[in-house]
């Protein structure tokens, strides 16, 4: 087995494309190392991409923020700018497992496992997230929802890695939250994950939304029903109940060891209202 | 004589009777007895058992003391986790 | 293939290793490095009895591989006590009560001096949340957590 | 003289007091050697080849493609153990036959469930041993599987063994099933009883499998020489008993076999009997290597534990003033692949806190494919009264009694006669409730979707055979010696004891676990029995020691015994002698015992009566989200009867740490099979036992009614505190939402059903 930590994008597309067997990106290595350890994968090469720069950076791009793809999740928590513009991306970063992982996971990481219940690509979504790919071809700019697939499948081309994240500028009064549910407080995979990120116009209407649900289908959804259910409303009581509606209707979920897909179903719907009032307030505090 | 009970399935083996009368001054005695009465019992009681003697449990003591009057359970081993 | 050179720092101890690239720093520190106070509990990173940190950052070592660590600085529970002196949380824990089997006792022991390092009056839910990653299958953590909080105390006074 | 003085008379008061613990150091710094922490020059490590089928019939196992992978030493099958009889010997909570034994720890005619070992292997890496797994050829032909109790009783159900007929039936069945066993205690006449009752309650209940979940796994390293003698060191939580199954196993002589117990990280009763044991022998004598071997986290959950998963059934009976006067239960209780649940102490126990004169209760040992069980915490018992307790908590409800005030009517107290036999002596179930009931935690207010439960809890805790040595050292110092495995913070209770019997001071005793080799046969840690019994030893080594100080001491001063007493750490002269002569302390003798006859020690080899049952009384709030089903507990109270803590400290660890695992074992722990037959959560990441944030604070309340037939009053105290938090949180629930919930765990998926189905009808 093969390990190899390029310090350039190039140097890691190289690498990947010129793979013949199986090969593994390494950034935090908190999927990868176990799936190693229970014998689900056996790559032929590891090419980690902590050393590569552009991956570990965080900054401000255009008056958003660009988030490289190996950052961890503790690394982003300590960022108090970002966190005050994105608290629910943040937050859902923060919720990948313990602490002892946060100081591991990275948002590229989490979306490249390929899980649908992957705690910070709903947030990714929601805020409108753009991710960054390299490959053979050059760069190109793709939606974080239109990244993953499938269960393990991903719009990545041979070669190709996310190198980065790209969060777009805050309008004023906007604000997001994520929530997920798990039967303990810590340490689950999520359930259900629901990210919500709202803008507001001077009177407190709700102008732009953005609704994502976790681990209810077999990708992550983007759920525009559930945007255009509060667009126009200030989440009144009515809105709530549109909003919990779209929610319910989009749900597609499996019955597994973590949930029934009556349970998902119900708690999707709560979560994206409980995520909804949260990002209304503090987007009227913001 | 000491009043012997039999708890669980340990009267199976003596053909249902679960209460005897038998003087026996110590714990392997009472045991030989009631092997003698019933050969069939006499493994199980060897394999193990609890002995309750006047309220009190004792686990491996075939030496233990019966007093003429006592009243006497036996019962399945009892251990732990 | 061969396997990798490694050069890095071990409680402040430069120290040179050769690992395979699938083996972890867990496997490292126990079986190359003999340090074998980073216990396996599950390999998985769902338990915390390996946890280490590496430059100051709390990880699960059977979630690093060991040839990731070159030129990084990694300090495990062996290197908590200075010479003769425990560390505050080595000593509170013994005063606590605050482990029974002890085999998450090192876990613990290096996951709440990263905490405190951040953190130096850390609330019960904090500590609590903290921790979460670190299994104790014995105590309940009600021990734990007053350990922890004293430590914090005895720290604050210097 | 001073032959009798005890209970700390001489001593400095030491029991009782929470006293840093003699191991402590090396277990805060990492030092302290566990299970897998041990390595020898040469050895190897061994892997095992599990069954990827529930149920399997083993056609064939070709090791000769791994054989011949170089760095492979040696491959074992069950070709390499002898097949055994049939004999039954006390283990954990119950009786195990060697038949299955061996069976257990190698498949023989068929892989009993998923994980089963089938084929182990040697090689000089793990690498290496992983890869020669791989090329192990079993074949197998499947067979129908069954999981649930119930399913696996029903006729026609797949037959795991073709000789195994239901014993405790008449007439004896005369086709095999995978009933094993069927038992019943009777106490007066249960449906004269039902007939005074004015209300009856009757419940079924389910409970699943939960795993001891110990964070240590399995670990053995075995050394064979060529003349057959054998050394092994593992985490146990009895390393005489791995001696005594390990050399039946082997064919070997017990005295060939030296067995030293490293530090155990956790056992809770799963690590009372042998897997990967006998399996690193074989290896060993086969490659005439060291063989070291550790399970993966995967193979502690297919492989080892559980305890079982049940059905029960419960109906009770008491008159309007809150008397109870009749009690049924039917227990069915999963035994795993192999006989041997705990359902025997589960009927013991089911009824054990009170005082009823009517009383039936039948259970049922079943087989399923299922990794057999192993003792966990109390075996059987919280399963039983979880059920009772319930039902407890329905009848105070129906008559407008609070919980607590009708257990108090009706608590087990000295003279009960208990269902299963014995007259109780002095019990503490009244003191535990009373104090409960004295708490603020009982008096305040709760909210909307808050609830508060009380249960309480019975366990018998034992005794047995126990070694302990005491020397005395050429400076003065003292070295203990104890034959079980120190499991959480036994050194410091016995090293309390033995202080105060010499009256030394306790940093001048150093107590070790003394392997195999260094003391008398000694049962294992379990059973609640290791500070119980280990005292006593400890008491009757230290009053051999008193006495022969006394008598040397009548020697030097030619005096006669009367005219000596030991006191305080020293032997004194009494009378007119103490004009003539100086008290000489242990350290005195210690200069001169070469010279006035030899060393000096006590050797305490006792067979351990009187064991005093604990019971406790649990309290708990939580808070039920109605939106998600999601628990959070949100206060817990613990008070239990210790009978006397010879270490607080630790005796409020063994409350707290009980009741955490009974919340996890309430809320979310469980097996989880799929229609394959195969565990879907074989890890600590969907295996949800509590993590920190999961609890709070947990309230301890020592109550100390002391048992009259140990030096100190003590009662073990490690299995009772994980028999009531099922009950208790089951009781909250109901409080909190309206709904009995009868199946454990009450994991958010089901509350929240439940609590639909409740709204639904309250509309319709």
């Amino acid at each position: 087995m093969r390990y190899e930590a390029p310090d350039s994008v190039e140097g890691a597309v190289a690498l990947l494309s010129a793979a013949t067997g199986e090969v593994r990106v390494l950034a935090g290595g908190t999927d990868l190392l176990v799936q190693m350890r229970a014998d689900v994968v056996d790559p032929e090469l590891i090419v980690d991409i902590k050393k590569i720069a552009e991956t570990r950076a965080v900054s401000e791009e255009k008056g958003g923020w660009r988030i490289g793809a190996a950052v961890t999740g503790a690394e982003l928590k300590e960022h108090a700018r970002l966190k005050k513009a994105w608290p629910g991306v943040v937050e859902a970063a923060n919720l990948i497992g313990s602490t002892q992982v946060q100081g591991r996971a990275t948002l590229g990481g989490n979306l490249c496992n390929g899980s649908p219940a992957a705690d910070s690509v709903p947030a990714l979504i929601a805020a409108g997230a753009v991710a960054t790919l390299a490959g053979p071809q050059g760069r190109r700019d793709l939606p974080v929802e239109d990244v993953m697939l499938g269960p393990r499948k991903l719009a990545l081309r041979k070669g190709e890695i996310v190198v980065s994240f790209l969060l777009p500028p805050r309008a004023p009064r906007s604000s997001d939250a994520y929530l997920r549910f798990i039967p303990r407080t810590e340490m689950d995979i999520a359930v259900v994950g629901a990210g919500v990120s709202l803008t507001l116009d001077g009177s407190g209407t709700i102008s732009a939304a953005r609704v994502s649900l976790g681990a209810v289908a077999a990708r992550v959804l983007l759920v525009a029903e559930a945007a255009q259910a509060v667009i126009g409303s200030r989440l009144d009581e009515a809105a709530q109940r549109r909003l919990e509606a779209a929610a319910r209707a989009v749900c597609r979920p499996i019955d597994d060891k973590r949930g029934t897909i009556e349970f998902r179903t119900d708690v999707a719907a709560v979560l994206t209202r409980r995520a909804a009032l949260i990002a209304l307030d503090r987007a009227r505090t913001s | 004589m000491a009043r012997v009970v039999l708890i669980g399935n340990l009267a199976q083996l003596t053909g249902g009777v679960a209460e005897f009368t038998i003087s026996a001054a110590s714990v392997k005695q009472l045991f030989d007895r009631l092997t003698e009465l019933h050969p069939e019992i006499g493994p199980h009681l060897q394999e193990g058992v609890a002995v309750a003697i006047d309220g009190q449990i004792y686990q491996d003591t075939l030496l233990q003391p019966i007093e003429p009057d006592s009243e006497v359970f036996i019962l399945p081993q009892i251990a732990g986790g | 293939m061969a396997k990798h050179h490694i050069e890095t720092v071990v409680n402040g101890d430069a120290v040179e290793f050769l690992c395979e690239t699938e083996e972890t720093l867990l496997d490292v520190l126990r079986d190359t490095l003999n340090l074998t106070g980073s216990k396996e509990g599950c390999a998985s990173g769902d338990c915390g009895a390996c946890s280490v940190t590496l430059d100051g950052r709390l990880v699960c070592s059977c979630l690093v591989l060991g040839c990731e660590v070159a030129g990084r600085r990694i300090e495990t529970i062996e290197g908590l006590a200075k010479g003769e002196k425990l560390h505050p949380l080595q000593q509170k824990f013994l005063e606590h009560a605050a482990l029974q089997c002890g085999i998450c006792t090192p876990g613990f022991l290096v996951a709440s001096k990263a905490l405190l390092e951040r953190s130096p009056d850390p609330s019960e839910h904090e500590i609590r949340f903290w921790l979460a990653g670190n299994l104790c299958r014995c105590t309940g953590y009600d021990k734990i957590v007053s350990a922890v909080k004293d430590a914090a105390a005895t720290l604050r006074k210097g | 003289m001073a032959e009798n003085g005890t209970n700390g008379t001489n001593g400095q008061g030491y029991v009782g007091t929470r006293t840093i613990r003699p191991d402590g150091v090396d277990k805060v710094t990492g030092r302290a050697r566990f299970g897998a922490d041990f390595n020898l020059p040469g050895q190897l490590i061994g892997k095992v080849l599990r069954s990827p089928h529930a149920h399997a019939r083993i056609v064939s196992i070709d090791t000769s493609k791994a054989e011949a992978l170089p760095g492979v030493k040696a491959v074992i099958t069950r070709d390499d153990f002898a097949d055994q009889s049939s004999e039954f010997i006390p283990a954990g909570e119950m009786m195990m036959n060697y038949k299955d034994v061996v069976r257990n720890v190698m498949a023989r005619e068929k892989a009993l469930y998923e994980g089963h070992a089938v084929a182990a292997v040697a090689a000089t890496s793990t690498v290496i041993a992983r890869r020669a797994l791989k090329l192990i050829d079993v074949k197998y032909e499947v067979l129908p599987h069954v999981i649930d109790v119930v399913e696996a009783m029903k006729p026609g159900a797949p037959l795991l063994h073709d000789d195994l007929f239901t014993a405790g039936v008449e007439p004896k069945p005369d086709k095999p099933s995978n009933i094993a066993k069927r038992i019943e205690i009777n106490l007066g006449d249960i449906e004269a009883g039902f007939k005074k009752a004015d209300v009856v309650v009757e419940r079924e209940f389910k409970t699943a499998p939960v795993h001891q979940g110990y964070i240590e796994p399995h670990a053995a390293l075995a050394s064979v020489s060529e003349d057959g003698s054998a050394e092994l060191w593992c985490c146990t939580q009895g390393h005489f008993i791995v001696r005594a199954h390990c050399a039946r196993l082997l064919g070997l002589d017990i005295a060939k076999i030296r067995v030293t117990a490293s530090e155990i990280g956790g056992g809770f009763g799963g690590k009372t009997v042998v897997y990967l044991e006998p399996l690193a022998l074989a290896l060993s004598k086969k490659a005439k290597r060291p063989v070291k071997m550790v399970m993966s986290r995967e193979e502690v959950f297919k492989a080892s534990g559980p305890t079982s998963g049940a059905t029960v059934k419960v109906k009770m009976g008491a008159t309007k003033d809150g008397k109870f006067v009749a009690g049924f239960a039917e227990l069915k209780y999963q035994a795993g692949a192999f006989q041997g649940s705990p359902v025997q102490p589960g009927v013991f126990c089911a009824y054990a806190p009170y005082d009823m004169e009517n009383v039936k209760v039948i259970g049922y040992d079943v087989v399923s494919n299922r990794p057999k069980v192993a003792a966990y915490r109390a075996p059987g018992a919280p399963i039983s009264e979880f059920a009772v307790e319930s039902v407890v908590d329905e009848i105070a409800k129906k008559l407008g009694i609070d919980g607590i005030q009708l257990r108090m009517m009706n608590a087990a107290r000295e003279g009960t006669k208990a269902a299963y036999g014995p007259k109780f002596g002095p019990l503490g179930l009244e003191e535990t409730l009373n104090s409960i009931k004295k708490t603020e935690h009982w008096n305040t207010p709760l909210r909307k979707w808050q609830g508060r439960g009380v249960a309480s809890g019975f366990w018998f805790n034992i005794g047995g055979e126990t070694c302990a040595s005491l020397t005395i050292n050429e400076d003065g110092t003292v070295s203990l010696m104890a034959g079980t495995p120190d499991i959480g913070g036994l050194r410091a209770a016995l090293t309390n004891v033995a202080a105060d019997e010499l009256g030394i001071p306790y940093d001048k005793v150093r107590p070790i676990i003394g392997d195999t080799g260094s003391l008398g046969f000694t049962f294992l840690t379990g059973g609640s029995r290791s500070a119980f019994s280990g005292s006593m030893a400890i008491v009757e080594a230290a009053k051999q020691i008193r006495t022969e100080l006394c008598s040397r001491a009548c020697k030097l001063w030619e005096a006669k015994p009367d005219q000596v007493e030991f006191k305080d750490g020293a032997v004194r002269p009494l009378g007119a002698l103490a004009e003539k002569v100086k008290p000489m302390t242990i350290a005195d003798f210690a200069k001169v015992a070469g010279k006035t006859g030899g060393p000096i020690g006590g050797y305490g080899r006792i067979n351990a009566q009187g064991a005093g049952p604990s019971l406790g009384t649990h309290l708990v709030d939580l808070e039920v989200d109605p939106e998600t089903g999601r628990v959070t507990i949100l206060r817990y109270t613990v008070a239990q009867d210790a009978g006397k803590a010879l270490h607080p400290a630790y005796v409020e660890g063994q409350f707290q740490g009980g009741a955490v695992q009974g919340i996890g074992w309430a809320l979310n722990e469980e097996y989880i099979y799929g229609d394959d037959g195969k565990l879907q959560n074989a890890g600590f990441l969907d295996y949800r036992m509590p993590v920190a944030s999961d609890v709070p604070m947990i309230d301890a309340i020592l109550v100390e009614v002391a048992n009259p037939k140990h030096p100190y009053g003590v009662r073990g105290v490690g299995e009772t505190p994980i028999v009531p938090p099922l009950g208790a949180i089951a009781n909250a629930m109901e409080q909190a939402t309206g709904i009995r919930f009868t199946e454990l765990p009450m994991s958010p998926p089901k509350v929240l059903k439940a609590l639909k189905e409740k709204a639904a009808n309250g509309k319709s």
